[in-house]
């Protein structure tokens, strides 16, 4: 193809173990180009081949990649960093991280303007503005003499789409662009994104692990999972027409929904009214009033920041409580953990957002799984032995792993592990902070449809933390929405999607991406 | 050996300094002041050479009457301080007084309580009444502390007459002088400038003078002395001094108040052995009396004490003590004591007696171990006169009696032999003190090893006495070839 | 927000204010340490003073003199607020002002450590940063081994070879660094020059070894990556993206050597004789000379205290991170 | 390279520590027998030469090491148990445990350590008990500096927070969440820590203030034959790179360990 910006060809990449395998694909100018996989699939390795550039470790075992014309890893050393600095860009996933804090903004967006053209100090001033106007950066005249740390996570990410755009490259590699950035700014970021490939004609790679920012982003679409290519092609066609069962796994229409309950109880299991609670003195969240009705699903949204975590950890006893009052089962919730009964922390357990952190990488499955029967029932022995296989059984997990040490279990896996904790102990009410977070699409639907069937089988009320709209359609009976500290929404799941009575949930719902057609051609 | 020439610095490295040291002669008690009173200030009389001659010192004659009770000392005359002040009969009284004085810890201060009174007969003629007779006494004003200062000095400054002056004082350091151009011994001090290092570790005292940064090093190791002689440019002296290491055993506290006990360790220890590994062979046995064997006034008669394990052990299950004994030592008290202690706890494990070996450490030994506890190591210099050590070091009334032993008889002894005039007589009664000493004291004498010290080739005119670097005086007699 | 803030920046007032506190906290347990710990010497300065020939009486007056018979805290705050002014009393050796003890000793100390440091330092720096960039080449694994080398050898090792190499067996220097009055320049220099090599021999494994580490650490970033996939040349990636960086741990690692030259270095100071501070206070605590322990460990800790708390405050200065403040002014 | 490095450090410690325990089985003479010609040269002075009293130097050696390696790890053992439960107890009680075991610390680590091991063993005397009680104490606040960030991240985890919301004890924080994590990072601590003790004891007796004579570790086995080295002897060299070996060897497994299990190595 005669503008073919980008080719790669039968690319295979080792560490110790084979990295990526048999790579191949090309990207034409003026399109994006988006790769999609899970994490540890291989994606930022591909994107620094694009580069010719072999993390510490890694070796090309075999194929090639070619950028404007040349083959780069044919290239001397020299020859190599001049096609990195003219012809293509990087922007990586965090934004933080990859400027250097030691430098101001706009030296560091229009360091290759300097070293490659000897551009003055003024020129390059008034080249950053420009860029950063064109980004929608505050104060652009004055934004580049700012330090990466004086800015917020979205406009860094912005700020480094300026770097990127500095040497007019024939390709732009995004590396998880917005996975660290909130739902609205994410969307700005897409919208920036789009406007920029159509403008300059470059082409573009994008690579994320969220299929739906990528159909709205991507013309084709290369699917890649344990460093092999699974699926490649049009976007459209792929996503209506998938070809490999994973690809079909991933595009499937989520079909489970939230079990049929009760009538909402008169008494709720946990109520609160006017709470208020935060650090050291200062309320993070505030004028909190919420009823958690038993053996219903209460999902609890809002931008990052907005004090999610902290109402969850509040109510189950680990932040200090401000004001306002508390009830658990009618009876007064006392507020410090430490001064709660045993039969009470026993009655609520926490779940974390990262199973890799909530396991003592020391202990055994059985140990981990162990205490809390012996902790709270006391039960040892046979007849531990016995519940042990039960909950393993309960959790979808084979009873082999008991024995497991947590380094040696996947991240889906681990989670269950400690959802088996949990239930080890015999709960009513069970705090998930954004316990799918941190897992792979597929892997998520599997452990939510696994929280739905224990509803099923015993008595439990869900609070369900999380930032995903799509699950919590799906999945609630109630939404709360959080905005800075406050709820500013508390309605029935039906009544939040179907008539949104707040700005604020407007917004975010309107900035949630989904995977229909056209939606952010609607939103541009 | 050539004609004296003036100039060069000459470095001394020599050991026993410490950074409380002060210039008071009071406080003089080591081999480093020794040697800087020797260069800093002169004595009314000197002694040099291998016979401990008597020579003029500040007084150029003396005169003994009344059966050694009264003394009367010449001055010289034209003698100055560093500060041009000339030297008088009372800078003379003042400076023998303040070693008596109340609060003096000098190690002279028996000799200057011997001192009944003092007369200046003139500016230059002084009569000293002695409270008994002392033949010995001009001999006993050599000693380095007796040092004449001005006369009124509360502030120790370090002006003295001698030959050189001070240029810096270091304490524990270095002390650094220059030549007094006033002297008024002229055919002396030669060379320009002497520098006195503080060099108490032996072995940076064999290097600083292997490596030329010194010319003259005191108290070298004899057994690395062939290796160091077989350098270029690096002569050897050794004396075959009375300087003597030994262990005292505290005779007034037990458990050496027992004097089975103390007979049972003098039999314990191998003299032999200690001479041989300790002095690579170079010295004398002992027979723990001070009096070494090539001294005149040695008693060749009485018993010897030698190494007897059997009858050591004997009398030791006789004194009725069990358990370890714990033997103090230093290198404060030199490394042969270090190294002869655990030699002698071999010698003694033969005779079943257990010595346990505390090594102190070198710098606050003789102000906390010393003449303290029951066992430890101890370390004499040479003395002009056989009076003086025994007298210093034994006689129940010196503040230097370390063994803390105490016998009339021993005491009455030696009184009369100050005052016996004849000399055969003499000898029979210290044959008599050291008999005391060896069979009831409480010191283990077993070797006088040579000291060996280190004078470069090019240093001449050094003459070697009894008592180390030139009867301390090596600064003013040496120049550079 | 438009430019940076003209005042002083927050952070470093409130680093100062912060640290100084902490400093002082440790000041104030450091001078209980030192005053308890030489209190408790056996045998009181009285004693030890008088030595054979104490009298009681004697004994007595000294005590009152030097204000032993007062109560325990009284004597501790008698001692503090005189040490604040510069007054740590009377060396109980010799007599003479502690300051005048000290004084000459610490210059000494400083001189030998400013000039170690000035050999040491680039050596040592420049060696951790070459070791970094070639990482795992066969220069980097040689100095690798020879500081893990030094590392091992006991201090008086190297002493002991160079005592005998340099000046027994060549003669070019002396053995003992005792200082000359006359000589000059020259003569100091020779002084020096085995302390000296010793403490380069020595030191600069630990300096270097630390440096090395700063420098992987800096490399290892996400925006040296950056910088490396912008096509920048290996050459400014790190002069100017990654030293920049390391500068404020370089710095830290610089002083806190400098540190340890002044105050860790008593083996190397006996083992030349070299008049230190370290040496002073291996001998006064030998002479039970109480003021001058005191007021040594005092200094020790003071040095210590200040030294770090000047590698903070300038890694904080040219850390633009905790120098400007964070959004906004 | 790393590997080969680590297997020669293994070896050559069980050498030393085989040394050590078997020396009155290997060595051919009484460390405290003078049984040569002083200062005699390797060969007509067994293997390894004769010290100024005549004593076999390679006996010596093989005594000398039990006293080294003994005390190291002695002291090492003590001030980890001492170090490493403080330093935990803080990370766990934060407040005013941590500030004032801190501040501690902090005071103790500003006074050079040679120094205050001369004070402390001036004041309590020279004996084995003092020395290694004194080194005990100044290694445990080393162990204290690195082992209380490296607590304080674990108590940080998710997983600590667990027990915490279960209702656990404090025995049960510190040994069954705390310690088995931070197990890799004390045993190289400790490694490093014997190393450093090695070196310690060493300083300690070449000042005079160690192991007491006749007996001698390989510090005062140095320092009792300084003055040979100055005459060219090279024998007592011996003993110096005996202790090199030792810190030379720790280090090694060290290394390879810090290596293994990607532990940020704290120095100094
Ligand atoms: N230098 C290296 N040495 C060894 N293995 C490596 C190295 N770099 C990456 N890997 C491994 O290669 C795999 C792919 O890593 P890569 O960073 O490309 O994944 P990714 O798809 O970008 O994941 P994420 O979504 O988490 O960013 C991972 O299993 C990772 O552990
Ligand atoms: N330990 C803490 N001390 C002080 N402030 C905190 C602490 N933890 C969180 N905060 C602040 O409290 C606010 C709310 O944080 P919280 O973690 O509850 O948000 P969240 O809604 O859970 O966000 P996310 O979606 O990112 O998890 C944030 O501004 C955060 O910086
Ligand atoms: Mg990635
Ligand atoms: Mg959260």
């Amino acid at each position: 193809m005669e503008n073919t910006v980008l080719s790669i060809e039968g690319l295979c990449i080792d560490a110790r173990a084979p990295i990526l395998q048999d790579i191949s694909l090309a990207v034409r100018a003026g399109e994006i180009f988006g790769v999609i996989g899970e994490s540890g699939a291989g994606k930022s390795t591909l994107a620094m081949a694009m580069v010719g550039l072999l993390r510490a470790g890694c070796r090309r075992v075999a194929g090639k990649v070619t950028l404007s014309g040349q083959s780069l890893f044919d290239l001397s050393q020299p020859q190599l960093e001049q096609v990195r600095r003219r012809k293509v860009s990087y922007v990586a996933q965090s934004a933080a991280a990859a400027f250097n804090p030691f430098y101001r903004l706009g030296d560091q967006v229009t360091e290759l303007a300097a070293l490659e053209l000897g551009t003055p100090a003024a020129e390059r001033r008034k080249m950053a503005a420009d860029l950063f106007r064109e980004l929608q950066l505050p104060n652009p005249e004055t934004f580049g003499a700012r330090y990466p740390h004086q800015v917020s996570g979205g406009q860094l990410q912005r700020a480094m789409i300026a770097m990127a755009l500095i040497n007019n490259p024939d390709l732009i590699i995004f590396d998880e662009p917005t996975t660290a950035l909130d739902v609205t700014t994410q969307l700005e970021v897409m919208r920036l994104i789009r406007k920029i490939v159509t403008a300059r004609g470059c082409g573009a790679i994008y690579i994320s692990h969220d299929l739906a920012v990528v159909a709205q982003l991507a013309d084709r679409l290369m699917v890649l999972r344990h460093g092999k290519v699974i699926e490649t092609g049009a976007t459209r066609t792929l996503m209506e027409t998938p070809q490999q069962d994973y690809t079909r796994a991933l595009v499937a229409n989520k079909t489970t929904t939230s079990p049929a309950v009760q009538a909402r109880t008169a008494q709720p299991i946990i109520a609160l009214r006017d709470f208020a609670a935060g650090y050291g003195g200062v309320s993070l969240v505030q004028d909190i009033s919420l009823d958690l009705s038993a053996g219903h699903i209460t999902c609890l949204v809002g931008e990052s920041g907005s004090g999610k975590t902290t109402l969850a950890r509040a109510i189950a006893g680990l932040v200090d409580v401000h004001g306002g009052t508390a009830t658990f089962q009618g009876k007064p919730l006392v507020p410090r953990l430490e001064d709660r009964p045993r039969d009470a922390r026993r009655r609520m357990q926490y779940i974390h957002q990262l199973p890799d952190l909530a396991l003592n990488p020391r202990q055994t499955v059985r140990e981990a799984i162990g205490r809390p029967l012996a902790f709270f029932a006391g039960v040892t022995g046979a007849a531990a032995e016995a519940r042990l296989r039960q909950l393993m059984r309960d959790v979808e997990l084979p009873e082999e792993f008991l024995d497991r040490y947590p380094g040696s279990l996947s991240g889906g896996q681990k989670q269950r592990i400690c959802i088996a904790r949990a239930l080890a102990a015999d709960p009513e009410v069970l705090i998930c902070d954004e316990v799918t977070s941190a897992l792979d699409p597929l892997v998520e639907e599997s452990v939510i449809q696994l929280l739905l069937r224990l509803m099923q089988q015993r008595p439990l009320t869900l609070l369900f933390i999380t930032h995903n709209l799509g699950l919590t359609r799906r999945f609630a009976h109630e939404v709360a929405v959080m905005q800075a500290g406050r709820i500013v929404e508390f309605a029935p799941a039906e009544t939040i999607f179907a008539a949104p009575r707040e700005a604020y949930t407007r917004t975010l719902l309107d900035a949630t991406p989904v995977m229909e057609r056209g939606w952010l051609e609607a939103r541009l | 050996q050539g004609t004296p020439k003036r100039g060069g610095t000459l470095a001394i490295g020599i050991e026993g300094a410490s950074t409380g040291d002060t210039l008071d002669p009071r406080t003089f008690n080591s081999p480093y002041w020794a040697v800087a009173a020797g260069s800093i200030f002169n004595t009314l009389v000197e002694v040099q050479g291998p016979a401990n001659d008597l020579k003029p010192g500040l007084a150029k004659s003396w005169e003994g009457s009344n059966g050694g009770k009264t003394w009367v000392f010449d001055l010289v005359e034209g003698a100055t301080f560093h500060n041009g002040k000339p030297v008088t009969t009372a800078d003379v009284i003042y400076s023998l007084q303040i070693h008596n004085a109340e609060d003096s810890r000098s190690n002279s201060r028996a000799i200057a309580a011997g001192i009944a009174g003092m007369t200046a007969d003139s500016a230059t003629r002084l009569t000293i009444d002695l409270a008994e007779g002392n033949y010995f006494f001009p001999a006993m004003l050599s000693n380095y502390p007796l040092c004449i200062i001005p006369e009124g000095t509360t502030v120790f400054d370090g002006v003295g007459s001698g030959p050189y002056k001070i240029s810096r004082f270091s304490p524990g350091e270095v002390l650094e002088l220059t030549r007094h151009d006033g002297y008024f011994k002229t055919d002396a001090a030669w060379v320009d400038q002497v520098v006195i290092l503080a060099a108490n570790d032996p072995a940076a005292r064999a290097s600083a003078f292997q490596s030329g940064q010194v010319q003259i090093a005191s108290m070298l190791d004899t057994r690395t002395a062939e290796l160091i002689k077989a350098m270029p440019g690096k002569g050897l002296v050794t004396l075959s001094s009375s300087q003597f290491v030994g262990f005292n055993m505290r005779a007034d506290i037990a458990p050496f108040d027992n004097a089975d006990l103390r007979m049972a360790m003098k039999l314990a220890i191998d003299r032999e052995d200690v001479l041989r590994r300790v002095y690579g062979g170079m010295g004398r046995i002992g027979n723990d009396t001070p009096i070494p064997p090539n001294d005149p006034l040695f008693a060749a008669d009485i018993v010897q004490n030698s190494y007897n394990p059997e009858k050591a052990a004997e009398l030791f299950k006789k004194s009725g003590i069990t358990g370890p004994l714990q033997l103090h030592t230093s290198d404060a008290a030199t490394v042969p004591a270090v190294d002869m202690a655990a030699l002698f706890k071999e010698h003694a494990a033969k005779a079943g007696i257990e010595i346990e070996i505390i090594r102190e450490p070198a710098d606050g030994y003789w102000a906390n171990v010393w003449a303290q506890a029951p066992f430890h190591a101890t370390v004499w210099g040479a003395r002009p006169t056989a009076d003086m050590i025994l007298t210093t070091a034994y006689s129940a009334a010196s503040p230097g009696n370390d063994t803390h032993w105490g016998n009339a008889e021993f005491d009455a002894a030696i009184a009369a032999a100050r005052v016996e005039p004849d000399e055969a007589k003499r000898k029979t009664i210290y044959a008599q003190a050291q008999a005391l000493l060896s069979s009831d004291g409480g010191a283990i004498i077993p070797v006088f090893g040579d000291v060996v010290e280190g004078v470069a080739a090019e240093v001449e005119g050094y003459v070697p006495g009894t008592q180390p670097l030139a009867n301390y005086r090596a600064a003013e007699q040496v120049w550079f070839a | 927000m438009t430019g940076t803030p003209r005042r002083r920046p927050a952070p470093v007032r409130d680093f100062i204010v912060s640290r100084g506190i902490s400093g002082a906290v440790s000041l104030f347990i450091v001078t209980l340490l030192v005053f308890a710990g030489t209190a408790l010497l056996p045998g009181d300065a009285a004693s030890a003073l008088l030595g054979q020939n104490a009298t009681p009486e004697a004994l007595e007056a000294i005590r009152r003199n030097l204000g032993l018979d007062q109560p325990l805290i009284w004597r501790y705050l008698a001692w503090v607020g005189h040490a604040a002014q510069g007054d740590f009393g009377q060396s109980l050796a010799s007599g003479r002002p502690v300051a005048e003890v000290l004084l000459p000793r610490l210059g000494n100390s400083l001189l030998l450590a400013s000039v170690a440091a000035v050999l040491l330092l680039p050596f040592a720096i420049g060696g951790g940063i070459a070791a970094a960039i070639w990482q795992d080449s066969w220069f980097d694994r040689v100095l690798g081994f020879t500081s893990m080398l030094f590392l091992a050898m006991p201090a008086f090792l190297v002493g002991y070879i160079l005592i005998y190499v340099l000046a027994v067996r060549l003669g070019w220097f002396p053995s003992m660094s005792v200082a000359p009055l006359f000589g000059g320049a020259s003569a100091w220099a020779k002084i020096l020059a085995l302390p000296v090599i010793s403490l380069v021999i020595i030191g600069q494994a630990h300096t270097m070894k630390l440096t090395r580490t700063a420098i992987l650490a800096v490399l290892a970033t996400d925006y040296v990556l950056m910088a490396e996939v912008k096509g920048i040349s290996r050459r400014r990636i790190i002069l100017r993206h990654a030293l920049p960086n390391a500068l404020s741990a370089i710095l830290s690692i610089s002083i806190l050597t400098v540190a340890y030259l002044i105050v860790d270095v008593v083996v190397i100071e006996i083992v030349f004789s070299y008049p230190g501070l370290g040496k002073l206070m291996v001998d006064s605590v030998a002479y039970r000379d109480l003021t001058v322990v005191q007021a040594c460990g005092l200094l020790f800790a003071l040095i210590f205290i200040g030294m770090n708390f000047l590698a903070d405050l300038l890694a904080l200065l040219v850390n633009p991170r905790q120098r400007v403040p964070a959004r906004g002014a | 390279m790393r590997n080969l490095g680590f297997l020669l450090s293994l070896a050559a410690f069980a050498v030393l520590i085989l040394a050590a325990l078997l020396a009155p089985l290997i060595a051919p003479y009484l460390p405290s027998e003078p049984v040569h010609a002083p200062y005699a040269a390797p060969g007509d002075g067994g293997l390894l030469g004769a010290d100024s009293l005549g004593r076999d130097m390679f006996s010596r050696i093989l005594y000398g090491l039990r006293y080294t390696l003994g005390i190291s790890l002695t002291v090492a053992v003590l001030a980890a148990c001492a170090g490493v439960s403080l330093a935990f107890l803080a990370a766990f009680r934060r407040g005013w445990t941590d500030i004032l075991l801190g501040r501690l610390v902090d005071a103790i680590m500003s006074v050079p350590q040679i120094i205050f091991a001369l004070v402390v063993l001036a004041v309590a005397g020279v004996s084995l008990t003092t020395l290694i009680l004194t080194m005990a104490v100044l290694e445990a606040t080393l162990f204290y500096r690195v082992i209380r960030p490296v607590a304080a991240d674990i108590v940080a985890m998710d997983y600590v927070e667990v027990a915490r919301l279960r209702g656990e004890g404090l025995g049960w924080y510190l040994r069954r969440e705390i310690l088995p994590n931070a197990a890799p990072t004390l045993i190289a601590e400790f490694g490093i820590r014997i190393a450093y003790a090695v070196l310690f004891i060493s300083g300690l007796s070449f000042l005079g203030v160690g192991v007491q004579p006749p007996a001698a570790d390989l510090g005062g086995l140095v320092r009792e034959n300084a003055l040979a080295i100055s005459v060219g002897q090279l024998s007592p060299l011996a003993p110096a790179a005996c202790i090199a070996l030792i810190t030379l060897s720790v280090n090694g497994i060290v290394d390879w360990f810090i290596h293994k299990y990607s532990i940020r190595a704290e120095l100094g």
